[in-house]
């Protein structure tokens, strides 16, 4: 894949434990690093599809992620919405990798 | 209202809109008076959703350490529509969103005050009037300007939009409030204030068949007024709203005289009061407890399809929407709420 | 609601003694587990407690008294108030939250062994509800301890320290495994109830949670205020059965478990809440100190309950009335010194304006253990902090495995209690200490304190080994809470860091 | 300066597995002092100078059950005294309501006589059998060598305790309604005389005494408690063709209960087993050891009901189902 050479460091895995999530700056970006339950780890854009609101000060809880503003939820695995439906995390690729966590972030 | 201060104009970047606004009017009201649609509920720097970035220009933010904005906010050079005045000409970063368009869109009015009628021991109703007509939708807010009271507060209307000018407010008397100690201590009948109305999304909505709930706490209960008004006008069928109303103790439950003025609510049928703090040989004999337990108890398996309206003190309304939302599964788009703080 | 009054129907679930048949009362009860004091089981079985509960009620009203203390904006405004405590504050919160965590969720094993072990119905009942009450108490607390983790590490000692040999531990653990743990369930009923719940958890709880509060940090006051309601429920169980005992002639029993239990209490609240009143309360929100406590609470109160239930005045009364004035003061200068054996960051709390707080509430306290601390304070303006360690290993008490110490200055009155068995000598803080020991020196005589395990090579000659053996990292070794600045006042912050800080 | 204040994650202790830990974790782990020297479980004179200290050593350190870190199990349920107590409250409103219901419309009144006779006998002397399943959780709770089981132990004994006070209160309305029969007067004479109770006296005072750690735990929760709630199943049973719907009503909240003792007692089973093959050899020794024991005493017990051996094969093939789902 050409995408290889455009994976960016994040963070190592142990900064970010299993029922975690936290935000990264990636160069000039942010990213959001979800550890769900059972050891999956996904990466998003920081913030709710609904408003501008960092999901980080929401929760993370049995795979469902719960923004803090109006109780958005939305699978932590799949990043699409449970209540409401039909809208989903901005997802980015990412990869783990000697025990560090990648991500590839769009063009700015 | 005087129309004499310097006027700035404001570019939307990436929008493709523009539109003046005098130095005296927060870029929220000036975005809303100019009819474009942006994300607010508490229109006070509280509850963050009217955030936007500042790529060129000088503003002034009258709420510093505001809890809707955080440092790293401040860093990205991030500002509150509602908190913040334009100092120069100005170019934003927001995006804008049709569902808050103001169907109404807010004006600043002059008006005095007609009547006052005590609900509870400290919650009464104030009633205002003024020369244009009363322009706004059941469940909505004005910002009040009060005489010696800095900064303008939010209440909602309990009354519904009119031709007459008339603006009816509840408000709850709080210790060292100034704005209560305005009204309750310094305010005679004919004292003028500013009403600059109307706002909030959270009103009713007369295409929805969905049958309504309204939970209320403190004075929350304007809007739910203004809503049962508003809903008694329309026709739902068999589709009974009802009322649940928190109260501290026993003394702060709404009469049900006060309610029964609502054409067709069977305060019987339609009113619940529950009360969190029963002194101990006092007679009640309603429900007890807070309001999201008593919901917890007794909201019957259909709620689903309901839509809801939610005022009253934060906690309330947090544990509320928590309880409806997460535990209940309620679909979002039925929950109507202003964050408040 | 057609519901039968608790009174109507309350006595029935007291009838619940039978007789077995299938296995003998002996093996139903057995040594060291029982112990009836000779006395007939149907007087066991009059145990009346004062204030009756049903299990309905009870889960009701703990379920309310939870609500509020769990709630998020509780949380939120302990994260706050934590994040603007002083040094002072922080050092008490490790101090209370390392030691109270484990040992009152510990008790719940304590009401279990008199639900289980008792012959009285109506205590296993009560002692049921001490089960409950004690998980919640290690539970809630722990909680709240866990909410300051984040900002800071020492509170990792709230849930680490229960297994850990550090020397506070193992003086705390020394004296609830004797008063709670290896009794049987009548005397541990009575050495926990009366000794340590009945005598000082006012002291703990009221006196810390008004501290709390005046210090703005309100769910901790009211946690704090649940926590003693909850104590003053199940320590009933000890006055029932002290007056069974007085009315069965077990008078002098009664009175030693009393006193054995109240006395090795009172060491552990004098070096922990003693030294938390006086030096790690801030003193803005100091009024009382611990005598003032003492006295009002136990020395009053206490000494009341306990002539009123038949008992008389512990023999060493007189002695105590010296304690309060001075063991805590002497452990003070200790604990500061080897502050590196502990986990948090001891606070000196002898600040000028302090000591002039401690000369009003402890005349003379500045001609002797004010002595000390000039001492001390001089090193450190010279720099020389190493000469605030002292080198030598402290002699420390066999009985409550705090330092063996006296008044200091002038008055130096250190006494060497001892006791010799088979070639080993065994070293005493007191008068009642020892006389504990000799009450029986088979449960006290094979327990080998710190420092005895530094000399019989249990622990290693070398200093890491020490904290090694006390399960201490080298981070987790305690520093001076204000880095030295309070020798000549908080107030200079900035200079005197710079005057103090590169030791 | 002082290094910097810095703060942690999580307990140290729970922090190897790099996994945010649950509530229940954090406020019920490693809070036990007992387990940590073979002679020395408390802080005194070591076994054999001090009794206690021998007791613990013998009875959990030398028990046939070893595990190398019990502070590694976990409840199922991951219940915390918190939720414990919301849980049971709202349980209690339950019966709460459930007993003014019935009191309201004479439910004891229109009572048939030879029902009540089987309360009197069968039912109401059941708060002894109560008094011994709360003995018993309380021996499990004082020696269990972990925190995590103490918490699951003291939970249970709470509940042996809740329904002591509920059969105590139904006894005392039967009485009200019934002055001429024996309630309130006979069960103790029942359970130490009928020959309905003795099989279950026999059982839970020998369980009492079996003071090994492992044994009484399985003695206890595998086998005696199992025996006595499956008794109650059947008793409930009888009370709904007896159009007794109270006792059904109740029987079936105060199994609810026994369900999550089961849980956490299968759990620990698995967590045993999981760890070393001789506590499998051990345990399902125990549970051998025991059964004949319950079995006469579910015999005994159903014997006396009208259903009589139906409904003692079926407790029995309970109690055997559930012996089967652990696996041993």
């Amino acid at each position: 894949m050409s995408d290889q050479e455009n994976y960016q460091k994040v963070c190592e895995v142990d900064d970010v434990w299993e029922g975690e999530m936290d935000v990264f700056d990636v160069g000039e970006s942010e990213v959001l690093i979800v550890h769900s339950p059972g050891g999956e780890i996904r990466a998003y854009s920081p913030i709710c599809p609904h408003q501008d609101h960092p999901l980080v000060e929401g929760e993370l809880e049995n795979c469902v992620l719960t923004c803090s503003a109006h109780l958005w939820q939305f699978d932590a695995i799949s990043g699409k919405g449970i209540n409401p439906t039909g809208t989903s995390l901005t997802s980015y690729p990412s990869k783990v990798e000697d025990d560090c966590i990648w991500v590839v972030l769009p063009e700015s | 209202m005087k129309e004499n201060q310097k006027q700035h104009q404001v570019f939307i970047e990436g929008a493709g809109l523009s539109f003046t606004i005098s130095e005296n009017d927060s870029i929220l009201g000036g975005i809303l008076r100019s009819g474009v649609g942006i994300p607010y509920e508490c229109n006070a720097g509280g509850c963050g959703s009217c955030k936007y970035t500042l790529i060129e220009g000088d503003v002034v933010d009258d709420f510093e350490g505001s809890a809707g904005l955080r440092a790293s906010d401040k860093r990205k050079n991030k500002h509150l529509a509602c908190v913040s005045r334009p100092q120069s000409d100005c170019v934003i970063e927001i995006k804008p969103d049709a569902e808050y368009v103001a169907k109404t869109r807010p004006k600043r009015v002059n008006a005095t005050l007609q009547s006052v009628e005590k609900l509870t021991h400290d919650l009464w109703e104030f009633y205002f009037e003024s020369d244009p007509p009363a322009r706004f939708l059941p469940g909505q807010y004005a910002k009040l300007s009060l005489p010696g009271v800095a900064g303008p507060r939010s209440y909602s209307m309990c009354n519904n939009g009119n031709n007459d000018g008339r603006w009816g407010f509840q408000i709850k008397r709080t210790e060292g409030g100034s704005a209560s100690s305005f009204l309750f201590d310094n305010a005679v009948l004919g004292s003028r204030i500013t009403i600059d109305a109307p706002y909030s999304i959270a009103h009713l909505n007369e295409q929805s068949e969905r049958p309504l709930i309204c939970i209320a706490g403190g004075s929350g209960l304007a809007p739910m007024v203004s809503i049962l008004h508003g809903a008694a006008k329309m026709a739902l069928e068999g589709k009974r709203p009802i009322l649940y109303y928190g109260a501290r103790t026993v003394d702060d439950v709404i009469s049900k005289e006060y309610l029964d003025r609502i054409p067709h609510f069977d305060v019987e049928k339609q009113y619940i009061p529950i009360v969190s703090e029963v002194e101990p040989g006092n007679s009640w004999s309603g429900p007890t407890g807070m309001v999201h337990e008593y919901l917890a108890e007794s909201l019957d398996d259909d709620c689903q399809d309901c839509d809801y309206f939610i005022a009253g003190p934060p906690p309330m309304v947090d544990a509320v929407r928590r309880h409806l939302i997460l535990e209940r599964k309620i679909p979002v788009e039925h929950l109507h709420y202003d964050r408040f703080y | 609601m057609a519901l039968l009054k608790m009174e109507e129907w309350y006595d029935l679930a007291r009838e619940t003694n039978w007789t077995p048949s299938y296995v003998s009362q002996d093996e139903l009860y057995p040594a060291p587990m029982s112990n009836n004091f000779d006395i007939p089981l149907e007087k066991w079985e009059a145990f009346d407690e004062p204030y009756k509960s049903t299990y309905r009620d009870y889960v009701g009203a703990q379920r309310d008294k939870d609500v509020g203390a769990y709630s998020v904006k509780a949380a939120l405004a302990r994260a706050e108030f934590f994040k603007n405590a002083s040094p002072h504050w922080k050092a008490l919160l490790a101090l209370h939250f390392s030691a109270v965590c484990w040992a009152e969720f510990h008790s719940a094993s304590a009401f279990a062994r008199m639900t289980r072990f008792c012959q009285s119905p109506g205590m296993r009942n009560m002692a049921t509800f001490g089960t409950l009450d004690e998980i919640r108490h290690g539970q809630i607390q722990i909680y709240f301890a866990y909410e300051f983790l984040k900002h800071d590490s020492v509170f990792d000692w709230c849930h680490k320290s229960s297994k850990t040999e550090n020397w506070i531990i193992i003086s705390l653990r020394h004296a609830l495994d004797d008063i709670a743990h290896t009794r049987d369930a009548t005397s541990a009923a009575i050495m926990l109830n009366m000794g340590l719940e009945l005598a000082f958890t006012n002291l703990q709880f009221v006196a810390l949670s008004a501290d709390a509060a005046k210090c703005g940090d309100h769910s901790f006051a009211t946690m704090l205020q649940s926590i003693q309601t909850d104590e003053a429920r199940h320590a009933q169980i000890g006055e029932p059965i002290v007056r069974i005992m007085v009315e069965n002639g077990k008078k002098k029993e009664a009175q030693q478990l009393v006193e054995i239990s109240f006395w090795r209490m009172w060491k552990q609240f004098s070096a922990l809440s003693g030294i938390g009143m006086d030096y790690y309360t801030p003193l803005e929100h100091r009024e009382n100190s611990l005598k003032d406590f003492m006295e009002e609470w136990v020395i009053g109160q206490f000494g009341r309950t306990v002539e009123a239930l038949g008992l008389d005045l512990p023999w060493y009364w007189d002695i105590l009335k010296k304690d309060i004035c001075s063991f805590h003061h002497a452990n003070q200068i200790g604990v500061y010194a080897y502050r590196a054996t502990e986990w948090w960051r001891p606070i000196a709390g002898t600040s000028p304006a302090e000591r002039e707080w401690l000369e009003e509430k402890y005349p003379g306290w500045n001609e002797t253990y004010g002595k000390c601390w000039d001492v001390i304070s001089e090193n450190i303006r010279n720099g020389d902090y190493e000469k605030t360690v002292p080198a030598p290993p402290p002699l420390i008490c066999n009985m409550c495995g705090l330092e063996v110490v006296g008044t200091a200055g002038n008055e130096w009155n250190a006494v060497n209690h001892h006791v010799d068995i088979d070639d080993r000598r065994y070293h005493f803080c007191s008068e009642p200490c020892k006389w504990i020991f000799e009450i029986e020196p088979e449960r006290y005589k094979g327990h080998k304190s710190i420092i005895d395990r530094v000399f019989d090579g249990t622990i290693g000659p070398e200093p890491d080994d020490f904290y090694n053996y006390m399960g201490q990292s080298e981070s987790e070794r305690g520093t001076d809470g204000y880095n030295y600045r309070w020798v000549d006042g908080y107030d200079e912050d900035e200079d005197a860091e710079k005057k103090y800080a590169t030791g | 300066m002082n290094s910097k204040v810095t703060g942690m994650k999580t307990w140290s202790k729970l922090a190897k597995n790099k996994r945010r830990p649950s509530e229940y974790e954090i406020v019920t782990t490693n809070l036990q002092t007992r387990h940590r020297h073979r002679d020395q479980a408390y802080e005194l004179s070591p076994a054999p100078d001090l009794s206690m200290n021998e007791w613990y050593r013998k009875y959990v350190f030398d028990s046939p059950l070893q595990h190398d870190d019990w502070e590694e199990f976990r409840d199922p349920d991951a219940l915390i005294y918190r939720v414990y107590t919301r849980n049971q409250d709202a349980q209690e409103e339950f019966i709460d309501g459930v007993l003014s219901e019935h009191n309201e419309i004479g439910h004891d009144q229109d009572l048939q006589p030879e029902w009540l006779t089987v309360l009197e006998e069968m039912y109401t002397p059941r708060r002894y059998l109560q008094t011994a399943l709360q003995m018993s959780a309380a021996y499990i709770l004082q020696v269990a060598p972990a925190s995590t089981i103490t918490a699951c132990a003291g939970f249970q004994e709470g509940d042996e305790f809740r329904w002591l006070q509920r059969v105590a209160y139904r006894t005392r309305e039967l009485q009200m309604t019934h002055p001429e029969r024996g309630f309130s007067k006979n069960e103790r004479d029942h359970w130490e005389n009928s020959p309905a109770f003795q099989g279950l006296r026999e059982l839970m005072e020998k369980v009492l005494i079996a003071y090994d750690w492992g044994e009484n735990f399985v003695a206890s929760n595998l086998v005696a408690k199992v025996a006595a709630d499956e008794t109650l199943r059947e008793l409930a049973d009888v009370a709904r063709s007896f159009r007794d719907p109270l006792l059904a009503s109740l029987a079936e909240n105060q199994l609810r209960d026994s369900d999550r003792s089961r849980r956490w007692s299968a759990e620990l089973v698995k967590f045993c087993t999981d760890a070393k093959s001789e506590n499998k050899t051990a345990i399902k020794g125990w549970i051998e050891a025991w059964t004949p024991l319950a079995k006469d005493a579910i015999t005994a017990y159903c014997l006396a009901l009208p259903a009589g051996e139906i409904a003692a094969k079926s407790a029995i093939s309970r109690m055997e189902a559930f012996h089967r789902s652990l696996e041993i």
